[in-house]
């Protein structure tokens, strides 16, 4: 299982999903509505590393996080 | 050195502890900056949310940085609400050299702006409500809209 | 503002000072220089001369500079001797603005540099030696020298 | 008479000299040997503002001063 969380002001309950791959998971988010929008400037990270491609391999136990725009200050 | 607290930050107790940390460490430059919450479009203050194990693998990346420059930088932020006219941020560079000290603030700050995982939320009228226009996405996302 | 000390800053009782004056005057930006003696070539210390009627002269025009940009800036420099690891000079300017307060302090301390009438020596035994290749010819220099 | 000041770190005691512009000054102070190196990295102030030209005048009262390379901080 994969969890999958969802940081900052994004109203969601986190996931457990059975994926392998970000792709997986951009299908499934992508059907969801409320998400769209924020799927559009959401940077990812896998396990607390930001990563820049689809093609990353997950595997049980992994972390997936959303993280929508910041600002700090 | 990145230090996070509940509410508002205490700047002079910081800067001073900061100082004094340092006050040996024969740095020919200190530049804090520190930013405090404005009074703007009837905002009663700001409140923050913070996603920690990635805003301390970004400071890391930066503490090597400076680490290769001869220079340190340490870093306060709150988490919480902060009210008009608190502080909510300091970050500080200590450098041998006050132009690598002034660069490095500079680009800290802004990378800071752009990268660090925190969320700003208006507290206006009993509600919080996310700053998302004076919000930016970090570099690479919408990962997740494609197809 | 511009504090001028006999000896080392108390940087900070004066870094407390600056920030509880502008606690409520609605500044996002808040960032102060501080420059200490380093430990270099075997000084003891650092010894200043200030000429004080055009320091402020000089000074006065950076204030307007900082008006027009809806900021302030503050400067606080020891006269005579400051020893090693103490500090003879702060800067500090307060905006609105994180940009124009980062831009400010850059250019505030590096004219601070080429044109403050103040004179830098080298404590080392027992001598205070003026510190001519650190120094720079203010802009314009060589006047006198012409034919 | 005007008053000739030497700044910071030149030892030279301060002049009166019966001069009316900043040629005649430059030519006086041109002929003692220990001021000349000076002369080539000092800025000029009179009444305690900077001057960049020669064709100054100056009259009865006045205050020159010389500053020679600066380096506060």
């Amino acid at each position: 299982m994969v969890r999958v969380e969802f940081l900052g002001p994004i109203q969601k309950a986190p996931l457990q999903l059975e994926i392998t791959n970000l792709s997986e998971l951009a299908e499934i988010l992508q059907e969801d509505e409320a998400m769209r929008a924020w799927l559009e400037n959401c940077a990812v990270a896998v396990n607390d590393m930001l990563v820049s491609s689809l093609d990353v391999e997950l595997k049980d136990g992994d972390r997936v996080a959303l993280l929508p725009p910041v600002c700090g200050g | 050195m990145l230090h996070l607290y509940d509410g508002a930050l205490d700047v002079p107790k910081i800067l001073k502890a900061w100082y004094e940390e340092e006050s040996q460490s024969n740095y020919g430059a200190y530049i804090p900056f520190v930013g405090t919450v404005r009074s703007e479009d009837g905002i009663d203050g700001l409140s923050f949310d913070i996603y920690e194990p990635i805003l301390e693998s970004w400071f890391l990346g930066w503490q090597e940085k400076a680490k290769a420059k001869g220079a340190i930088i340490k870093m306060a932020h709150s988490r919480g609400d902060v009210m008009l006219h608190e502080s909510s941020y300091i970050a500080a560079v200590f450098s041998p050299k006050r132009r690598v000290a002034l660069e490095f603030i500079d680009a800290f700050v802004e990378d800071f702006k752009a990268s660090a995982p925190i969320w700003k939320y208006d507290l206006k009228e009993g509600k919080r409500l996310y700053a998302l226009e004076r919000s930016t996405a970090i570099a690479g996302s919408g990962l997740l809209s494609q197809r």
